[in-house]
């Protein structure tokens, strides 16, 4: 295992991201222009989701539905488990218990294309059509967080923003339609539609992916000061949780019949926290939630911490599982 | 030329509140707006508009002294206490009142 | 420290009038402007400006009076009728009247 | 025939294109930040104009200036004959059928790009100098319709535009300079530059143009709704009047002794309706005419016909022609 | 609703004086402010904001009128010898006085 | 030797490089969105200080240690002998010729790349580590040329910016910091990591280039114009100083054991002139000298003739030394 975690380690891709928190630490000036950051995860979405769906057109639908439904149950029940945790554990407030809740259930696409980096730098097959997971497993957790919170909140006053439009901000939002449309479109082309966006899609990635981490570590590192007002709690929360959901979602992953790489990914998805879509939910239906809490818990904490150390230790319970 | 005085209504805000924004605008009634990406610096510290979800915009609303009211009000109401945000009037004048 | 009073035209209009308007500015005796991309939504609809051809643009100038009187004329006999546009005028002070 | 119209449909660069339509009729907050459009833009026209220029070095100006000659005159007829046909059949004021004229005389280079993208997928060869072709067709058009609307306008009041500053803009403008200069430097440095840019401006290239399609998608999709106020007449013109252009140019360029692919080319130049250069003249040059009108018909009807039926069409016409 | 006079104090200027101007502003007491890169043309020609270095940044800061009165005058003493910038002042009103 | 020119001359880059200028002096509205050149400018530092990392990872520092103490005295030393040929030679102020002094001893990243890939492209053969001595050659001149502008100025008033800040600045620039980031990375991941970044930071480097000077072109032709405003004597100092800067680097880098590749390389470092970095420090800390001469020199005059003749001359001098 302690192999595992330097070969990530010692990768490109999580140097360049210690590289940007350490220029965030050091208030260097450095920053991306906020179109690059745009451009990239415009690229990163398409280019995995378009993979993910020539996947898909080769393994056919009868191999995905039942991990698929079991990573949306996987995003509902992680909130419902969490949520009492944060509310009696940590003592924190039920409206901030359902928000972190639901940042926990919800993913982060970046910490799994990062998953998928790793396996393939270490030469470890995976099943690339695992992108569909990512794109069911955005928005349960948000949904059951937003009606954990409102049961918790009651009075939701007069400025209540009707659920109706959190449900679609969760399921039409751009992150999702990109992956989802990207999907399609590699399933609908298959390998031959790959033969020929492959060169920009598939060659440069790794590379594109190292670039766009050292911007995430600045926008993580410039959190890390926020650490002191979350408190310890919330800091072994942050690393002791995702933990547990890796380790659930390798096993479900094995039950359900993926294969070590899969599973690996389902772990990922587990473990990982929201930074982008649950905030814009959240802040949206729970107003009255502090949202230094969770930003700081999911992007300070546990996004660094899965990307440097989690990854590959969901891959060595994955490992040790299949053996 | 005639010109007429009119409102000026500017929002800074976080990128989050685009939308809710653009929304109560129409309900208010004013007719157009302007918006741009900003970095800036407040109460909730820097946000330096690298990442649009975490970056701020300036919108800038030209509209009738009622309107601009209204505007204000609802905004101290139910944008100030979710949102880091500021928001301020000032006096203009400009050609076409129909327009506004 | 002496502060003294000064004309602040602003422009909004598509980005095809862009060489038009910074021209016209040379003509009415302006000197110096400002100018950046933003996107709007009004009469013509919303304007989202992802493409630089179909986005729209805000000008800034600060000048004299009579130059913002005129400039602001020859706008609504040239340009309103042409281009999607809005153009208002404000009071503010400067320190350095002479550069303008 | 069907089957060349399927092997387009079905090709990543039209799926994304279609996504974009798509992600502009429900409204998603989807769209490319500036400076990415304007990126793609730059990269799309310097890597075609260098190819292109690399094609002449090698086939030498004696076999294109006939076809180049064409094109200038087909770039000058279609505004002379379409304008009659809107003004008397659509009845459309003078104005409004001179700018529209001018829009379907010259070219869209996007469109021609996925014409070339389209051939080299379907593995038919083309003639690479047909770049050329696009650069000489983009402003004769342009400056036929603004005389044709000057003409029918007569009173050119206080606040007419020198016609001098409108030529200056159609020979001048950003992207035909881009195109030439692309063009002039690639037939300079010939086969050995391109072995030094070509892992940059040729392998990834059917990548970049998918993801540029995307963001075309959104915006020709946004203007679908406008479609109600240019009524059937200008939609029917939008579709067959691209049909009968396309047959004559890819007549024409079997005539001036183009091959199947070449002729494939000048045939969709013929038939594609400009959408950045044109408006950007007409709306200084003629500023009576209704932009609504214009800019509809050649964005939100003929740009998407082309890219998906109208291509393969011109296409099958040139194989029947070369048959 | 009650809205409060404060001062606007907008600055436009080189890129290059972005640290130098947001450490003023800080020296000052003004809290918070807005900036975005803007294009520009002035006494020093064209400033076409294509390379971050070489362009022209937008500040805008609301604050209160003795608060401004400095700013301008430390503007005026160590700046303008110094940078290429426009700055002026506007009278705007704002609704939660005490944040400024 | 005139060979080696034409070689220069013709290659992609230098040719984009030229249309950007005559881009520049047509006036046309073509430029690069500021996010564009930001994005460029990030790849290429990573790119360049990635690959000079993995080469310093497999040459051992016991190779670099020498020549780079060279580059770091060579840096000190151009300003030192420069300033007073401008103060004498040229009768210009102290605090411009210490300004001026500053841009000649520090360097052009962009100069130096464009150098490597000329190298590349002729097949010649060099020492990638040798980016670290652009890394360390930034700043030394920088603070030996405010020094001798702040002893010349001596009343350093009341607006006088602690020379703390400067140096701060120097060394913790953004430039520099990418630079040396991905270098630091580049040699702790080695070949391996080369293996997973390099279709992204190697194969389209040489393209991207040519796209960046197109950009590069522009920015330096808008300066042309200031060229009456600083005289003939600055122009010949742009050009001849330069020349001189590089025969000493060619020759300092063969006396401390570089090959021909790197000893060009040196030569091309100390023949540059900085437009980026040196104008920043300088603006802050010297802000009685006149932007118009530093910047004049340094971008509109020096900059180019290197790109387009100094580094195949630099080259033929080390050829000639090394013969
Ligand atoms: N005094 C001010 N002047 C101008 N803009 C301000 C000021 N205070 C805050 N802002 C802007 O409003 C945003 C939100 O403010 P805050 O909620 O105080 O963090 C900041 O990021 C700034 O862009
Ligand atoms: N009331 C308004 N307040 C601020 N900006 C406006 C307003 N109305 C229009 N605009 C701006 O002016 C542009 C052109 O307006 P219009 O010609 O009405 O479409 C719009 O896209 C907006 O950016
Ligand atoms: N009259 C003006 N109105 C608006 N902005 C101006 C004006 N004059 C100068 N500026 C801005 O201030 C910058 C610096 O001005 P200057 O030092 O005069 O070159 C210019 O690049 C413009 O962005
Ligand atoms: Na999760
Ligand atoms: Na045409
Ligand atoms: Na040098």
């Amino acid at each position: 295992m302690l192999e595992a975690i330097q070969a990530n380690l010692l990768s490109p891709a999580v140097l360049f991201f210690a590289l940007g928190l350490v220029a965030a630490l050091l208030r260097s000036e450095l920053k991306f222009p906020e179109p690059l950051y745009a451009a990239l995860t415009i690229y990163l979405l398409v280019a995995i989701g378009f993979k993910g769906g020539v996947a898909i057109a080769e393994a056919g639908l009868g191999r995905i539905w039942l991990p698929g439904l079991a990573a949306i149950v996987l995003g509902c029940v992680i909130p419902l488990w969490t949520y009492p945790v944060l509310r009696f554990g940590g003592r924190l407030p039920a409206v901030d218990a359902a928000a972190i809740a639901a940042h926990y259930g919800s993913v982060s696409a970046v910490t799994f294309i990062a998953a998928t980096n790793y396996l393939k730098s270490i030469g470890q097959p995976y099943e690339s059509y695992a992108i569909a997971f990512l794109a069911v497993m955005e928005s349960p957790a948000i949904l059951v967080g937003v009606v954990l919170g409102k049961l918790a909140t009651s009075r939701s006053g007069s400025s209540a923003i009707p659920l109706r439009t959190v449900v679609h901000e969760a399921l039409f939002g751009r992150s999702i339609f990109l992956l989802l449309g990207a999907l399609v479109i590699g399933a609908i082309c298959g390998p031959a539609g790959m033969d020929k966006v492959g060169p920009f899609f598939v060659t440069p990635f790794q590379g594109v992916l190292a670039l766009f981490l050292l911007e995430m570590g600045i926008v993580a590192g410039r959190r890390l000061e926020d650490l002191r007002k979350v408190g310890p709690f919330l800091l072994a929360f942050g690393i002791v949780v995702p933990m547990v959901n890796g380790a659930i979602g390798v096993a479900l992953g094995q039950v359900t019949g993926l294969e070590l790489g899969g599973a690996t990914l389902l772990g990922v998805l587990a473990a990982s926290a929201s930074y982008i879509a649950a905030p814009a939910a959240i802040r949206l239906s729970l107003p009255e939630a502090n949202p230094t809490l969770y930003l700081t818990a999911s992007l300070a904490v546990t996004f660094p911490f899965n990307i440097a150390l989690g990854i590959p230790l969901y891959f060595a319970i994955a490992r040790h599982l299949y053996a | 030329m005639n010109t007429h005085p009119m409102k000026l209504v500017t929002i800074v805000c976080e990128a989050y509140a685009k939308e809710a924004v653009t929304k109560l605008l129409g309900e208010v009634g004013a007719v157009g707006y302007t918006l741009f990406p900003v970095e800036g610096s407040g109460a909730r510290g820097r946000r330096p508009a690298d990442i649009p979800e975490y970056a701020n915009i300036q919108v800038e609303v030209i509209t009738r002294p009622e309107v601009a009211t209204q505007l204000l009000q609802r905004l101290e109401q139910e944008f100030f206490p979710r949102y880091g945000m500021v928001a301020f009037e000032s006096d203009v004048r400009v050609l076409r009142p129909a327009k506004f």
